[in-house]
């Protein structure tokens, strides 16, 4: 039994994982934590589910669209909502209150398509359930799991080892230098969007799928928010190990504490993280510029 | 100069908004017309946020006005947006066509009946603005009122202060009766409590056999929390008690039902008692299945159809408690009308009943007395309406002993087993 | 114990040694210049003695007491002064403001006076505001006490960003690159006007600076840093003349 | 006045004065709350169980609530002012959920998610109108003395301002705390006011909007906040007809605000005898030229 909760743990911690690195990322380049990013990914899963309503099409296909839909209203965002503040090097309250206003707005226009109603994909997998030993394993939880992972490889490939991810690199270390170096921020950045979408995109398709989908689904960005604390603001390592960690530790408290408590033992955790160790797992602590 | 212009659109645009929506609720029949749109016109610049303001609206126009004789105004006190929006919507869609109904025979001694709708949002302090709308604005006779707890709740003090019924289907006993046991005198559910409904769904249980239960239920939605005690009071009565362990509460945060409902699946219960709302449903279904679940799972109202549409494969484990009874030639051709229309077919009929007793009540009591018609109210007997037989106790502004319908799914297709009293 | 004493300072940032024994002994009324090509660790100097983060090794006393480990706002309060290479004056706030804000850590008003116009808080806004013109006045900015800092010139920045360091009524002030950005007549005019409050108000002074034209004219010692050490010490005239220092300066200048 | 006004009046005075409080945080001092409607909460629920369980008059039960929110407010506030600005947001969110959480689990001594009911209802405009103007002094004041100053210092520029002696996590606490009282505060009128609290109404949401009223009016400027509140809490009264829309419209308003004049309607004007006298000086010279010219 306790090896099923963590089975249970780690396959929620995979989609937390998912949604941390999107928010990351932005926080990671451009030094401010993107509020919209839940909207953003309910957003996305909602387009995915209206394009492919009808046609009764698999779990890759919506995964595509909605990944394309995110790295779509990503792009969108950063043009309506932080190009002009980051061109006037306007102060980070700005960023803070215009992710907020992105995000309001997607959810408004979310709930004008689809109302407060709730939908539910169409059943992905034929069989629910894979017998391993005693241990009952859901097959969504087991393809969500993998996909998760294959995402997270293929990111950390693109930071590590192409340019683009040097070039992200150094604009997250200083983004006037890189600036004068030759990097292009602006596409650079564009770019940081459009993968943080496509993250988005995935996580929301996986929310969808697990808790049905609904307007406000994206609150959920909240645990990526906690996982990003806990694993260190800014890395995107940190925000991995920190979103497992939470998928795990939620779940195993869920089961002791039950509901309610599990929440608020989170929120502790949190907290003590804060206090005693700020800078995080992985101990990249951003700092205001001396 | 650019910044100048961007500002100017902006501050228009918010006149011109506060312009068109200054006359009050959208849901405003039409047949005022002139009121409703002058202002818009107005500001000239309104055309776009307008658009939705009379979209909406329309839906809630009056079919044809009959003979002369004036109007009788209703409210329509509902979650049209917001968490509880299906539940809303669907009320109001069966009072509307009440309404309709009842224009079409004549409307009530002469005089069109006319229903306004006002959107709480699911927030109890829109219900309270919402209300005083209608209560003082538009002067409305009676107050089709919310099926859900918290909005009754917010508006309960409020309406103690005016004479306006508000005839709802709040199922906890808490939005009907003050804490000395009195009732509110404008309050009034016209379903079977949550005290009745537990019971019915726990005597339906002990009556085919089942021992062994487990409990889910969302400890942030008071209609879960008020089904709870219920049904565990009635298996108390056969001595059957629930292990604490296997009572699980969740709320909105906790994204693990699988967790949740593990230990209850290791326990291998007869039947998991999920007294949810429709969508938390889904997932809890899904969750069972994906843990291999076998046994039964017994829902509250919410596990009617369309559930079965939206979670979309066999839920033939499912039994939850209805109304309405579907095997009934009239209430089937009824409900089969408004398929795929309306998303709670059991609220519409709620919301049908409703505006039927209103009628019969203004038509005994007459409107010039308030506290007649309230009496009348709680006086209603043996009214038979399409969600049975409705005689409301007194004393407690709610039906008294009044039966419902259990049923399960075949696949997916609804099966009637048989009408349940507590 | 002399006034402000550093003694043997390291400061690394990762594999950069940004400052290698570093020490200095400054006393009232005193100037130290400290001079040195970019990137020789002047600035980050400023920022361990003043607190801004600690040195890795070595102490600095101020006034006989340890505040190596102190925080940036107590050392302040023990007595510090500090302008910046780059003019940090506060945006949203005017002049008089700006200078005020130097002066409210010590102004003795509670949290209800910053609610309610008590007594207390009339008696000290107004020693504030007192304070603030006579410091204003003593760089020459009496006049601008409404105007909003960013709509004036560069040179009167500096001079606005010197009054708010003054108001921290400090007993060794921190000038970092003062002259950075001036034309030669508004060097000429910081010149005058370094000398001026250094004798008027007696307190040490340390000088980083570029110009040497400045530097050379004011300070009593000079401190030459090159790469995080400090290759000469001596007055102006000695240092002018030591063969690393030219090597320095000129192997830059090749 | 109708019934309908008064109501909505009253409500519109109770966002107030929590925007008063945001305008402190957010305005003043560059800090973000997305959990300073659990503040709200707190004040709502710790004041009327105090009525209703332990029978304490209402002022002094208002009094405790406001502390008791204000004691929790250290707690929470006390590693993230040492923290870069981020964590205040983050680590707030956090704490709304858990405050939500916890109010629904505490079902016997909260209701639970039946919520809260039997209040007295005790406020009405006159009470909370009262409140919000004395609220909008106080914060009036706040601005204008040193702490107010200290707060516009660090919060451009939290490095020079330790430079200067300024207790940056000293005051960014005493503003917090400001904020949550006054915030708290509005909770307890709120809780008078409606009689009933149940704990859905207190979620991120509800912060992000108060953020966006005081950004709205201009976030340099406390009368712009207030203005700004004003209008955008009034607003969706008179605005029913638009519903789902009403959302959208605001983000899209703000969005045009940030990117065009992204220091909000009045930037930093505030409403003082002396900018009153400039407005009008200002606007007379032109009416002076033209009459020069012919």
């Amino acid at each position: 039994m306790s090896l099923q909760i963590l089975i249970n743990g780690i396959a929620t911690g995979s989609i937390y994982a998912l949604i941390a690195t999107g928010f990351a990322l932005i926080f990671n380049v451009l030094k401010f934590s993107n509020f919209s990013h839940g909207a953003t990914m309910t957003a996305s899963a909602f387009v995915a589910y209206f394009l492919l309503e009808g046609a009764g099409l698999g779990l890759v296909p919506t995964l595509l669209v909605a990944a394309a839909a995110g790295a779509l209203i990503a792009l969108v965002g950063e043009f309506v909502g932080f190009r002009r503040i980051l061109l006037n090097h306007s102060s980070a309250t700005y960023f803070f209150v215009s992710s907020i206003t992105l995000g309001t707005l997607y959810e408004g226009l979310v709930t004008i398509k689809a109302g407060s109603n709730f939908f539910n994909f169409p059943r992905f997998f034929s069989t629910p359930t894979i017998n391993i030993g005693a241990q009952v394993i859901s097959t969504s939880d087991v393809v969500m799991f993998c996909i998760s992972m294959v995402a997270l490889l293929i990111l950390a490939f693109i930071i590590q080892k192409t340019r683009l991810g040097r070039a992200l690199r150094a604009i997250s270390f200083d983004r006037d230098t890189a600036q004068l170096m030759g990097i292009n921020s602006t596409r650079i950045i564009q770019l940081t969007f459009v993968i943080s979408g496509v993250l988005a995109g995935i996580a929301g398709v996986f929310l969808g799928i697990k808790y049905t989908l609904y307007p406000t689904l994206g609150s959920l960005v909240v645990k990526g928010f906690i996982a990003s604390v806990i694993g260190g603001l800014g890395s995107l390592t940190g925000a991995v190990i920190g979103a497992v960690l939470l998928g795990v530790v939620e779940t195993i408290l869920l089961s002791l504490l039950g509901s309610g408590y599990s929440t608020i033992a989170t929120f502790a955790i949190m907290l003590v993280f804060l206090l005693f160790r700020p800078q995080g797992i992985a101990g990249s602590n951003v700092q205001e510029k001396a | 100069m650019k910044k100048l212009i961007a500002l100017l659109i902006a501050l228009v645009m918010v006149f011109s908004l506060a312009a068109c929506g200054s006359s009050g609720s959208s849901e405003a029949p039409k047949t005022e017309p002139e009121q409703e749109q002058t202002p818009a016109e107005a500001s000239g610049e309104a055309e776009e946020p307008e658009e939705p303001a009379a979209e909406s609206g329309e839906a809630e126009e009056p079919e044809e006005p009959a003979e002369e004789g004036g109007e009788i105004l209703i409210g329509c006190l509902q979650d049209i947006t917001g968490a509880t929006s299906t539940l809303g919507s669907s009320v109001q869609a069966g009072a509307q066509a009440a309404v309709d109904e009842i224009n079409a025979n004549g409307g009530i001694g002469g005089k069109t009946l006319v229903m306004k709708t006002y959107d709480t949002k699911g927030d109890v302090t829109e219900a309270v603005n919402a209300f005083i709308t209608a209560v003082t604005v538009d002067k409305v006779a009676l107050i089709v009122g919310p099926p859900v707890a918290n909005i009754a709740n917010a508006i309960k003090e409020t309406a103690e202060t005016y004479d306006v019924p508000v005839m709802g289907f709040a199922m906890d006993p808490a939005c009907q009766l003050k804490d000395d046991g009195t009732a509110y005198k404008n309050m009034f559910c016209f379903q079977p409590s949550a005290t009745a409904q537990g019971a019915i769904m726990a005597a339906y249980a002990l009556q085919n056999g089942l021992k062994t239960f487990g409990i889910l239920y969302n400890q942030e939605n008071a209609y879960s929390v008020s089904l709870l005690a219920p049904f565990t009071d009635r298996l108390a009565e056969e001595n059957i008690t629930i292990d604490d362990s296997l009572i699980v509460p969740y709320g909105a945060a906790d994204t693990d039902y699988k967790t949740l409902l593990q230990p209850i699946v290791s326990a291998g219960v007869d039947a998991i008692y999920c007294p949810n709302y429709t969508q938390q449903l889904v997932a809890i279904e899904q969750a069972a299945a994906d843990l291999g679940y076998q046994g039964k799972i017994i829902t509250g109202l919410d596990g009617a159809p369309n559930f079965n549409d939206l979670y979309g494969a066999d839920c033939s484990n499912v039994y939850y408690i209805n109304n309405i009874n579907t095997d009934d030639p009239g209430t089937a051709e009824k409900a089969a009308a408004v398929e795929g229309k309306v998303s709670a077919v059991n609220k519409y009929f709620l919301g049908y009943d409703v505006v039927m007793i209103a009628k019969q009540c203004i038509e005994t009591a007459g409107l010039d007395d308030p506290a007649a018609l309230l009496d009348a109210i709680a006086n209603v007997t043996d009214f038979e309406g399409l969600t049975g037989t409705i005689t409301m106790d007194p004393a407690t502004h709610m039906p008294g002993n009044m039966a419902m319908f259990m049923y399960t799914y075949d696949g997916q297709t609804p099966v009637m087993l048989g009408e349940f009293a507590g | 114990m002399a006034l402000l004493e550093v003694k043997h300072i390291y400061k690394s940032f990762g594999g950069v040694k940004a400052i290698q024994d570093f020490s200095i002994e400054a006393e009232a009324g005193e100037i130290h210049g400290i001079i040195g090509p970019n990137g020789a660790g002047k600035t980050t100097i400023f920022n361990t003695i003043s607190g801004v983060y600690p040195a890795d090794q070595g102490q600095v006393f101020l006034d006989g007491k340890d505040i190596t480990h102190l925080e940036q706002y107590k050392i302040t309060r023990l007595g510090m002064g500090r302008t910046f290479q780059n003019i940090r004056l506060f945006s949203g706030l005017t002049v008089e403001e700006n200078v005020m804000c130097a002066f409210d850590p010590q102004s003795r008003y509670s949290v209800l006076g910053g609610l309610l116009p008590t007594p207390n808080r009339r008696r000290e806004e107004k020693r504030g505001r007192e304070l603030c013109a006579k410091y204003l006045e003593a760089v020459g900015m009496q006049d601008y006490l409404q105007e909003r800092p960013e709509n004036l010139s560069y040179g009167m920045q500096r001079r606005i960003e010197i009054a708010r360091a003054l108001m921290c009524e400090p007993k060794i002030l921190l000038l970092d690159e003062p002259a950075a950005g001036l034309n030669p007549t508004e060097v000429a005019e910081l010149t005058e006007l370094i000398g001026r409050i250094s004798q008027q108000f007696g307190f040490g002074i340390l000088l980083i600076e570029h110009r040497l034209e400045l530097v050379m004219n004011v300070s009593h010692k000079i401190h030459v840093q090159n790469f995080g050490e400090t290759i000469a010490v001596g007055t102006p005239e000695q240092v002018q003349h030591d063969p690393q220092v030219i090597e320095a300066y000129l192997g830059k200048e090749e | 006045m109708s019934a309908l006004i008064s109501n909505v009046l009253t409500q519109v005075f109770i966002t107030l004065i929590a925007v008063a409080g945001v305008y402190v945080l957010t305005g003043l001092t560059g800090m973000f709350s997305l959990g300073q409607a659990a503040f709200m909460a707190i004040g709502a629920y710790a004041s009327g169980l105090l009525v209703i369980r332990a029978h304490l008059p209402i002022p002094l039960a208002m009094l405790l609530a406001v502390l008791l929110a204000t004691v929790v407010g250290y707690l929470i506030g006390y590693p993230v002012v040492r923290l870069r600005r981020d964590y205040i947001s983050l680590v707030t969110l956090g704490f709304g959920e858990a405050i939500a959480a916890l109010l629904n689990r505490m079902t016997t001594l909260t209701g639970g998610a039946s919520g809260l009911t039997g209040i007295p209802r005790t406020v009405g405009l006159g009470v909370t109108a009262v409140s919000a103007v004395i609220a909008i002094a106080l914060v009036a004041s706040f601005k204008t003395s040193k702490y107010g100053r200290q707060c516009i210092a660090l919060r451009g520029d939290p490095l020079a301002a330790q430079a200067m002696g300024i207790n940056v996590t000293r005051v960014k606490m005493i503003a917090f705390l400001l904020s949550v009282a006054l915030t708290a505060y509005s909770g307890c009128l709120y809780a008078f006011y409606m009689s009933y609290v149940d704990p859905s109404g207190f979620g991120w949401k509800k912060s992000a909007d108060w953020v966006i009223m005081v950004f709205f009016g201009g976030v340099n400027s406390l009368t712009g906040s207030t203005i700004g509140a004003f209008v955008l809490s009034g607003l969706p009264q008179v605005l029913r007809s638009l519903q789902n829309y009403r959302y959208v419209i605001y983000a899209v308003l703000v969005l045009i605000i940030l990117n065009f004049k992204p220091s909000g309607l009045l930037g930093e004007w505030e409403l003082t005898p002396r900018n009153v006298k400039r407005l009008f000086a200002g606007r007379k010279k032109p009416a002076e030229k033209k009459q020069e010219e012919v």
